[in-house]
C-alpha cells in the first residue's frame, strides 16, 4: 500500500492528512500551531501517523503547505495553500468552481476552472481585518468560547452594524455596543454578517460561480456558513473535513507524486518527480 | 467627613477609588470588566466600600469614567478617562507635564498643565498595533502569564524587532521569531520596544515635555518601563498601582465638584440631582 | 509540480551600470556643491513630464525631491524621516515620498548621497498627481520660497488628446516660467541653446525607445522593471545633456549585444510578465528575487513611463521647443493619462511584448497609481483573460512590506501559471497530462 | 409646518435614503435629464441652464453596505469613492443620465475612469479645474474648459445652452447661496438657535432637488428659525474644517455638538455653497463662472492657491467667528485633508489656537471614540 501525507501549517492551526493509494483518508490530525512552527509540523505528522497506525517509512511522499510550508523540512515538496485548497475542494466536491477559504489570518477566494485548475485567486490585502482572528477577538471580548459563537449568532434578531472588521478594534466596537445594552447574540449576528460581507466582496474579485465550497477553520462555524449563504443567495458546500481541505489537497498532490515517482522508478531510475497533473 | 468615589470602567478591568475630604485614598478595588456594566460598577464600588467600611450613602459624589461611563445609573457625573488620568497623574507626581496611558486597548499620550488640565492628547489609530491586549496575546503565544512578562523582558540580551503596524501581522512576526529560535525574553523585549517607539511617536505628536508619567495596567511591566525609558532617554514616573490612576483622577474630580457644589449651595451633601457641566 | 528553481540572484552589472553610477554620482556632487558652496541655483521639480530642458538652458541645477525620496528609501534611510514628519502632523496615510522628503527637508538636508540645496524656485510641474501640489505647497511654506504652480490639464477628452486650449495654456505658462528663470539667473533665454538641448532630448528619447523595444526579444536582454530603473535616473537628471546622450548610446549598444548573444538577466526565461505600479524601493532586491526564483522576468512596465512615454512615438521637436515640451507634459507620460488609457498601454505591452501575465504592484503611498487597480485587475482577468496578480506593499515606507505575504501570493500565482503551461504543452504534444 | 417638524421630515429622508428623493423626482419628470455632481466646486449652473437637474452625489452614507466596490478600490482609499461606486454597481443611480467628476484628488479622478468603463450608459465628464491661480492666462483656459463641458451637456440635454438661460441659472443659484449664507450667519451668531445638524440637513437637501424648491424651503425654515430664542448652553465655540468632500454621518455631526461644543462654521458640502459672494450674471456668464472659481471661491484642501496660505484662511475664520478652538474633522484616507492638517496644526499652534484632530468615515456606525475625544477636549477647556 502507498501512503502519502499533506501537512498544512497554518497561522493558527496545523492540520495533517494521510491518504492511502485509494485516496481514502486514513488519518486526520489537528493541533495548534503555537510558537514553534517547525515543531508543529512534526508533531502534527507524528500524531497523524499514530492515528493511522503507520510508521514514518511507510509514508512515501509528504507535501507541506500553508504559511509554515517552508518549515516542513521533513517534507518532499512545498505547495502553496491556494493550489492545495483548490485541489482538496474539487476532490470533495467535484463541481466546485469557487472556493472561499477562511483561516486564522487570511481569507481567500479561488476560482477553479472546469478542469480543476486554479484560474484566479485573491487573498485579503495587507490588512488582516475580517479573518478568523477577528472572530477570536470577538469571542474574547464577549468572554465566550469559539465553538459557541456560530450557534449564538444564529439567534440574532436585530444584528448590529460594525464600523470596521479590524481585528484590533473589534473589541472596542463590541464594548461600545455592550455599553448601549445590545444583546450578545445581536452583536454576534453583526460580527458574522460583517465578516461575511467583507469576505464576499473579496471573493467577488475572482467572480462567484457555483458551486461554492467553503473551507478553512472558520467553515466549522455554522453562523458563518449561514451568513455567507444568506449574502450569496446560494448554498455553499461544507464538508465535515472542510477544515482539513488544505492538508487534503496537499496529501492528494503527495499521493500523485508518490505514484508517479514509484512508477518512474520501476520504469527507469531516479527521475525527479514532475509537476502535478 | 465627606467621601467621593471614582469608578473607571476599562476594557479589561473596572477600578474604583474612594477618597475622603482630605484627598486621602481610603479604598481601592478592581474587578474584571464583564458585559454587564452597571452590575460591575456596583460590584467594584461595593468592594471598595467594604474595604473602607462605608455604606454607599456615605459617599457624597461619584464620578465615572472609561468605556462604560454612561452606563452607571448611580453616577453623579461622567468624565472621560483622558481627563481623569491627567488629574490623577499630576496629583501623584505634581511636576508631570506628559502622561502616557497604556491600557488594554488604547494607548494615549497627553500633554497637561500644572493643574492637570489636558492641553493636547493623541490616541493610537487603528492600524497601530500596540496596547496591553496585544502583549497579552503575545504572552499567550509564548506560553507565559501576563504577570511574568515584565520580568522576562528585563532579561533580554538581544531584543528582536517587531515592525508591523497591524497587531495581527505583528503576531505573525512573533511567530517567525519563535520559529527562528529566538528566546521568549528577547521577543517580549522586542514587543516592549516596539510599543515604546510607538508611544514615543504619540508623545511627540502630543508634544513631549520634561517629566513623563506612565500609567495604565501595562506600566506594571518592568520591561516596558525600561524600554520606554531607553526610548525617551529619561526616567519616567510610575506609581505602584498604575492602572488605578484613572479612577483616582475621577475621584479627585468628583471631590472637586462636590466642594464646588457645597460652596454654591451650602448644606447639600448629596449631589444627586445636580447635572454635570459636560453632560 | 516542479520545485521552484533555487533563488536566482542576478542583476545586470555591465558597462551601462557603471556609467550610471558615475554620472549620477557627479550629478549628486553638483547638487551638493550647490547646497554647500552656493554653486548655482536649485530649481525643484517633479519627475512626471518635467520640463528639465528649460532649467538646463539656464544652467540651473534641477533637483527632484522624488529622486531624493527614492534614494532615501533605497539606502534604507527613509523611516526616521517619515516618522519625523508623522510627529509634526502628517498622517500614516499620506504619501510616504512626501513624508520622507519633508522630514529630510526640515533637518539639515544631509543624506547618504548628497546634501540637498534650498530651492531658489519651487516649480510644481503638476502632471497628474494631486499630491504634487500639496507637497510643493508645503515645501514652499517651510522655506518661504517662491512657488510656481505649472498647471498641466489632465487628459480627459475621450480622444485621449489635449485640447487646443490645454496646449495654449501650458505654452503660456512656460513663457511665464521662462520669465521667472530669467529673473533668477539674471540672463535672457538663449533660444539657440534651448533648441540644442531639446534636440539632445529628442535623440535621447529615441535611444530610450529603441532600448525599450529590445525587450520584445526572447529572452529579453534586461528586466524592464528592475533594470529599467537604472536607466530612469539619467533620463530625468541628465536629459538634454551630452552626458545623458552618451549614457543612452552606451546602453543601447550593450543591450543590442546581449540580444545578439541571446543573453538575458536570468539563466532561463520561463515567464514574461508586464508589471504595473512603482517598485518597493526599500526592498527592491528581495522583491526581485521573489520573481527570479520562478524564472520570471518583466518585459515591460508602466512605471518606466512616468517621466515620459517615448516608445509609442513621441519626440521632442527642436523647432517647436515650447510646444513640444508642453506636449511631453500633457500627453506623453503615463501620469497625466487617465486610467483607461493606462489599461490600453498595458494591453499593448501584453500583446506586442508577448507576455504571459500581468503583475499589479499596488502601493499604498501612491494613490495616483494605485487607487482603483482592482478595476484594472477586473478588466484584464475578466475581459481579456490575462492571468493577473495583484500584490500590495509600498514604494517608500518599509513598514508596509511583508515578505511572507508577498511570497505566498507570488508562489501561488506562478504555481498555477506553471501548471497551466504544462497542461498546454502536454495537450500540444498530444499526450495525457 | 413648524420648523421642528420641517427639519424632522428632511432628516428622515437623509437618514433613510436621500437618493430616493431624486429617483422620485425623476419618475415625475421623465423628460428631464439628471446629472450627478461629485464634490467639489461643480459649476452646477451649466447643468441647470441646459434644463437638466444637477444633484449632489456625495457617497452612500452609513446604511449602504459595500459589497462590490472594495474589489475595485483598495482598503487605503477613502469611503466616498467606494460607496459612490457601490451606488452605481447596485443600481441605485438609475435616475442619473450623467455624472461629472473633478480634479480634486487622485482617487476621485480614477473613479471617473472606472465609471466610464463600467457604466457606458452614463455620460461621464471630468473637469480639470485650473490650479495655477496667478497666471493671467488661466481665465482663458478655464472658460474654454467650461465651454467644452457645455458642449457635452448640450448633447446630453439635446438643446443648446443660451447665455440668457445661463444668466437666469446664475441668478437662481445666487439666491440659493444667499439663503444658505443667512443660515450660516445665524449659526455663527446664535448657535443655540440652530444646530449644526439642522443647518446641515437644510443644506444637504438642496443638493437633491431643483434650486427653486430648495429656495422655498429655506425661506420657510429661516422664518421659523428667526422665531427661536434659546438660552445658550455652556459649550465651547469651534469652527470645523476638513470635511469638504466625504460627509460624516448625521449622528456624528449631532454627537459632536452634544459632546459640548457649538460649531460656528464648517466646510460641509462646500460643493453647494462655494461662493461667498454672488456670481455676476451680466456680461459673459461662462467667463463669470470661471472668474468666480479663480477669484472668489472658498478655500479647501483641493484648491491650491499660491496667493494666500490656507492656514491663514482658517485662522481668519476663527477670528471672524469668534470661535475659541478648531475641530479638524478629516475623512479617513482623504489625502488632501490629511496633508492640510499638517500645515494647519503648525499654524494653529503658532497662533495659540487650541484644536482637536479627529478622523471619520461616512460608513461609521459607532461614535464612542470620537465622542470621548471631543468630551475630553471640551473638558480641558471648561474645567479648570
Ligand atoms: N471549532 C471551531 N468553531 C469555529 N471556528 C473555529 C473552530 N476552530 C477553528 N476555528 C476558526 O478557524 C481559524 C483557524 O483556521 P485555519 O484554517 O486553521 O487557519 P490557518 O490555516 O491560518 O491556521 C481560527 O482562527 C478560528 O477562528
Ligand atoms: N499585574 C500586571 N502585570 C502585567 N501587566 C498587567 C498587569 N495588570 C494589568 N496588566 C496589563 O494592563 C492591561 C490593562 O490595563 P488597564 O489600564 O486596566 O486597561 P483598561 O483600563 O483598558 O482596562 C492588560 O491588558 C495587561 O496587559
Ligand atoms: S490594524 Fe486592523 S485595519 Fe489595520 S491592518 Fe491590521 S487588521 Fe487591518
Ligand atoms: S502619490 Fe505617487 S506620484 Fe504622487 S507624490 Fe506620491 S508617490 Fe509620487
Ligand atoms: S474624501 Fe478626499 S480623498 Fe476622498 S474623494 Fe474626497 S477629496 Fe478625494
Amino acid at each position: 500500500m502507498i501512503y502519502a501525507a499533506g501537512i498544512d501549517v497554518g497561522s493558527t492551526q496545523t492540520k495533517g492528512i494521510i491518504l492511502n493509494q485509494d485516496r481514502e483518508i486514513v488519518a486526520r490530525a489537528l493541533i495548534m500551531t503555537g510558537a514553534n512552527v517547525t515543531r508543529a509540523g512534526v508533531n502534527c505528522f507524528n500524531e497523524a501517523l499514530k492515528l493511522a497506525g503507520l510508521e514514518r517509512e511507510q509514508v512515501a511522499y509528504i507535501v507541506g503547505t500553508g504559511y509554515g510550508r517552508y518549515k516542513v523540512t521533513f517534507g518532499d515538496a512545498q505547495i502553496t495553500e491556494i493550489s492545495c485548497h483548490a485541489r482538496g475542494a474539487s476532490f470533495l466536491f467535484p463541481n466546485t468552481r469557487t472556493v472561499i477559504d477562511m483561516g486564522g489570518q487570511d481569507a481567500k477566494g479561488i476560482h477553479i476552472g472546469a478542469d480543476g485548475d486554479v484560474k484566479d485567486f485573491v487573498m485579503n490585502d495587507k490588512c488582516a481585518a475580517g479573518t478568523g482572528r477577528f472572530l477570536g477577538s470577538a469571542a474574547e471580548a464577549l468572554l465566550l468560547d469559539l465553538d459557541d459563537l456560530g450557534p449564538l449568532a444564529l439567534k440574532a434578531k436585530n444584528p448590529v452594524r460594525l464600523t470596521t472588521v479590524c481585528t484590533v478594534f473589534v473589541e472596542s466596537d463590541i464594548m461600545s455596543y455592550l455599553a448601549q445594552n445590545k444583546k450578545v447574540e445581536d452583536i454576534l449576528g453583526g460580527v458574522h454578517s460583517a465578516i461575511a460581507a467583507r469576505t464576499i466582496s473579496l471573493v467577488r474579485r475572482v467572480g462567484i460561480e457555483p458551486e461554492v465550497t467553503f473551507t478553512g477553520g472558520v467553515s466549522r462555524n455554522i453562523g458563518m456558513v449561514q451568513a455567507l449563504e444568506a449574502k450569496l443567495g446560494m448554498k455553499v458546500n461544507v464538508s465535515p473535513d472542510s477544515h482539513y481541505v488544505g492538508a487534503l489537497g496537499a496529501a492528494i498532490f503527495a499521493l500523485e507524486r508518490a505514484v508517479t515517482a514509484i512508477g518512474e522508478r520501476e520504469k527507469t531510475a531516479g527521475v525527479e518527480a514532475g509537476p502535478h497533473a | 467627613m465627606i467621601f467621593a468615589a471614582g469608578i473607571d470602567m476599562g476594557a479589561k478591568l473596572t477600578k474604583a477609588v474612594i477618597l475622603d475630604g482630605e484627598r486621602r485614598v481610603v479604598a481601592k478595588s478592581s474587578v474584571r470588566t464583564r458585559p454587564d456594566f452597571a452590575a460591575i460598577a456596583q460590584e467594584v464600588l461595593d468592594l471598595a466600600l467594604q474595604q473602607a467600611g462605608l455604606k454607599q450613602t456615605d459617599v457624597n459624589y461619584i464620578a465615572t469614567t472609561g468605556f462604560g461611563r454612561y452606563n452607571v445609573p448611580f453616577r453623579d457625573i461622567q468624565i472621560t478617562d483622558i481627563t481623569c488620568v491627567a488629574r490623577g497623574a499630576v496629583f501623584l507626581f505634581p511636576k508631570t507635564r506628559c502622561v502616557l496611558d497604556i491600557g488594554a486597548q488604547s494607548t494615549r499620550a497627553l500633554r497637561i498643565s500644572e493643574t492637570g488640565k489636558v492641553l493636547e492628547f493623541r490616541t493610537n489609530d487603528k492600524c497601530a498595533a500596540g496596547a496591553g491586549g496585544f502583549i497579552e496575546r503575545a504572552a499567550k503565544y509564548l506560553e507565559v502569564t501576563i504577570e511574568q512578562v515584565g520580568d522576562l523582558s528585563m532579561q533580554a540580551d538581544k531584543p528582536q524587532t517587531i515592525s508591523s503596524v497591524c497587531a495581527v501581522l505583528a503576531e505573525s512576526e512573533i511567530i517567525n521569531h519563535v520559529s527562528a529560535g529566538e528566546s521568549v525574553e528577547n521577543i517580549l523585549r522586542g514587543v516592549h520596544i516596539s510599543l515604546a517607539s510607538r508611544a514615543l511617536a504619540l508623545l511627540k505628536r502630543a508634544g513631549l515635555e520634561e517629566e513623563v508619567t506612565f500609567v495604565g495596567g501595562v506600566a506594571h511591566q518592568k520591561g516596558m518601563v525600561k524600554a520606554l525609558e531607553e526610548t525617551l532617554k529619561k526616567k519616567v514616573n510610575v506609581s505602584d498601582q498604575p492602572e488605578m490612576v484613572g479612577a483616582l483622577g475621577a475621584a479627585l474630580l468628583a471631590l472637586k465638584r462636590l466642594e464646588k457644589v457645597r460652596l454654591e449651595r451650602p448644606g447639600t451633601t448629596q449631589a444627586g440631582e445636580l447635572s454635570a457641566a459636560a453632560s | 509540480m516542479a520545485k521552484p528553481a533555487e533563488a536566482v540572484k542576478t542583476s545586470y552589472q555591465g558597462q551601462m551600470h557603471l556609467l550610471q553610477k558615475d554620472m549620477m554620482g557627479r550629478y549628486f556632487e553638483r547638487v551638493t556643491r550647490c547646497a554647500e558652496q552656493g554653486e548655482g541655483k536649485a530649481v525643484y521639480m517633479l519627475i512626471s513630464g518635467n520640463p528639465v530642458e528649460l532649467v538646463q538652458a539656464f544652467d540651473l541645477v534641477p533637483v527632484y525631491p522624488e529622486i531624493d525620496a527614492l534614494q532615501l528609501a533605497v539606502k534604507k534611510a527613509a523611516l526616521p524621516f517619515i516618522q519625523k514628519a508623522e510627529e509634526i502632523g502628517y498622517s500614516m496615510d499620506n504619501c510616504a515620498y512626501v513624508k520622507a522628503d519633508v522630514g529630510m527637508f526640515l533637518g539639515d538636508r544631509k543624506t547618504p548621497f548628497a546634501t540637498i540645496p534650498l530651492p531658489s524656485l519651487i516649480l510644481c510641474n503638476y502632471v497628474g498627481c494631486n499630491v504634487y501640489l500639496q507637497w510643493f505647497e508645503h515645501l514652499a511654506e517651510y522655506c518661504d520660497g517662491e512657488l510656481y504652480n505649472l498647471d498641466i490639464p489632465f487628459l480627459r477628452d475621450p480622444s485621449g488628446k489635449p485640447t487646443k486650449a490645454d496646449v495654449d495654456y501650458v505654452v503660456r505658462q512656460l513663457e511665464e516660467v521662462i520669465e521667472v528663470l530669467e529673473r533668477l539667473s539674471g540672463k535672457k533665454l538663449d533660444w539657440a541653446k534651448l533648441k540644442r538641448i531639446v534636440a539632445l532630448s529628442s535623440e535621447t528619447g529615441e535611444l530610450w525607445s529603441k532600448i525599450k523595444a529590445l525587450t520584445k526579444n526572447v529572452p529579453t536582454p534586461y528586466d524592464a522593471y528592475f533594470d529599467s530603473v537604472t536607466m530612469m535616473a539619467p533620463l530625468y537628471c541628465l536629459r538634454g545633456t551630452e552626458d545623458g546622450l552618451k549614457f543612452f548610446q552606451t546602453a543601447l549598444k550593450e543591450m543590442e549585444e546581449k540580444v545578439q548573444m541571446g543573453a538575458g538577466p536570468l539563466p532561463e526565461e520561463r515567464f514574461r510578465f508586464v508589471i504595473e505600479g512603482p517598485p518597493p524601493w526599500p526592498y527592491l532586491r528581495t522583491f526581485r528575487d521573489l520573481f527570479s526564483k520562478w524564472g520570471a522576468v518583466a518585459v515591460a512596465s508602466t512605471y518606466s513611463t512616468v517621466g515620459g512615454l517615448w516608445e509609442f512615438g513621441f519626440k521632442h521637436d527642436p523647432n517647436r521647443p515650447l510646444e513640444s515640451i508642453a506636449e511631453h507634459m500633457l500627453e506623453w507620460n503615463v501620469t497625466n493619462r487617465n486610467f483607461l488609457q493606462r489599461y490600453q498601454q498595458i494591453r499593448r505591452y501584453l500583446e506586442e511584448w508577448s507576455a504571459d501575465a500581468l503583475v499589479i504592484h499596488s502601493v499604498k503611498s501612491c494613490r495616483l497609481f494605485s487607487a482603483g487597480q482592482g478595476d484594472m485587475r477586473e478588466y484584464f482577468t475578466k475581459e481579456l483573460n490575462v492571468p493577473t496578480l495583484l500584490i500590495e506593499s509600498d514604494i517608500e515606507d518599509p513598514r508596509y512590506f511583508s515578505e511572507a505575504q508577498l511570497k505566498n501570493r507570488i508562489d501561488a500565482f506562478f504555481e498555477s501559471l506553471e501548471h497551466q503551461k504544462l497542461v498546454r504543452q502536454t495537450k500540444a504534444a498530444g499526450g495525457k497530462a | 409646518m413648524g420648523i421642528d417638524s420641517l427639519i424632522a421630515r428632511y432628516r428622515e429622508i437623509l437618514d433613510e435614503s436621500p437618493l430616493d428623493q431624486v429617483a422620485e423626482w425623476k419618475a415625475k419628470h421623465p423628460g428631464t435629464k439628471v446629472v450627478g455632481c461629485y464634490p467639489v466646486y461643480s459649476p452646477v449652473e451649466l447643468i441647470h441652464a441646459a434644463g437638466m437637474l444637477p444633484v449632489g452625489i456625495v457617497g452612500g452614507g452609513n446604511r449602504l453596505e459595500i459589497a462590490h466596490a472594495d474589489s475595485r478600490f483598495q482598503s487605503f482609499v477613502c469611503s466616498i469613492v467606494k460607496s459612490t461606486l457601490e451606488l452605481a454597481m447596485v443600481d441605485k443611480l438609475a435616475f442619473l443620465d450623467g455624472i461629472v467628476f473633478h480634479s480634486i484628488c487622485d482617487p476621485a479622478r480614477n473613479l471617473g475612469s472606472v465609471y466610464k468603463r463600467n457604466f457606458p450608459r452614463l455620460m461621464v465628464e471630468y473637469i480639470h479645474f485650473a490650479q495655477n491661480l496667478t497666471s493671467p492666462h488661466t481665465i482663458d483656459y478655464l472658460t474654454a474648459e467650461y465651454r467644452r463641458l457645455m458642449t457635452s451637456y448640450e448633447q446630453l440635454a439635446g438643446k443648446p445652452i443660451t447665455d440668457d438661460a445661463l444668466r437666469q441659472s446664475i441668478r437662481i443659484y445666487n439666491e440659493q447661496r444667499q439663503l444658505l449664507r443667512e443660515l450660516y450667519a445665524i449659526r455663527a451668531e446664535k448657535p443655540q438657535n440652530l444646530s449644526t445638524l439642522e443647518s446641515y440637513i437644510l443644506t444637504r437637501i438642496g443638493t437633491l432637488m431643483p434650486p427653486d424648491e430648495h429656495i422655498a424651503i429655506l425661506k420657510e425654515a429661516l422664518a421659523g428659525i428667526r422665531q427661536r430664542d434659546e438660552r445658550p448652553k455652556d459649550r465651547i465655540k469651534v469652527v470645523l474644517e476638513g470635511s469638504f468632500c466625504e460627509q460624516p454621518p448625521l449622528e456624528l455631526i449631532e454627537g459632536l455638538e452634544a459632546a459640548g461644543c457649538y460649531i460656528l462654521d464648517d466646510d460641509f458640502l462646500l460643493g453647494w455653497r462655494w461662493f461667498p459672494a454672488d456670481v455676476p450674471a451680466e456680461g459673459d456668464p461662462v467667463r463669470n463662472l470661471a472668474e468666480s472659481y479663480l477669484h472668489q471661491s472658498v478655500y479647501s484642501g483641493v484648491k491650491h492657491d499660491t496667493r494666500e496660505r490656507k492656514s491663514k484662511h482658517l485662522i481668519d475664520k476663527v477670528k471672524e467667528t469668534g470661535a475659541a478652538a478648531v475641530l479638524i474633522l478629516a475623512a479617513k484616507f482623504c489625502e488632501p485633508a490629511l496633508f492640510d492638517y499638517a500645515l494647519y496644526r503648525q499654524a494653529l499652534e503658532k497662533a495659540g489656537i487650541p484644536h482637536l484632530y479627529l478622523e471619520f468615515e461616512e460608513k461609521m456606525w459607532i461614535f464612542d471614540k470620537a465622542r470621548t475625544e471631543v468630551e475630553t477636549f471640551v473638558e480641558s477647556m471648561l474645567f479648570d
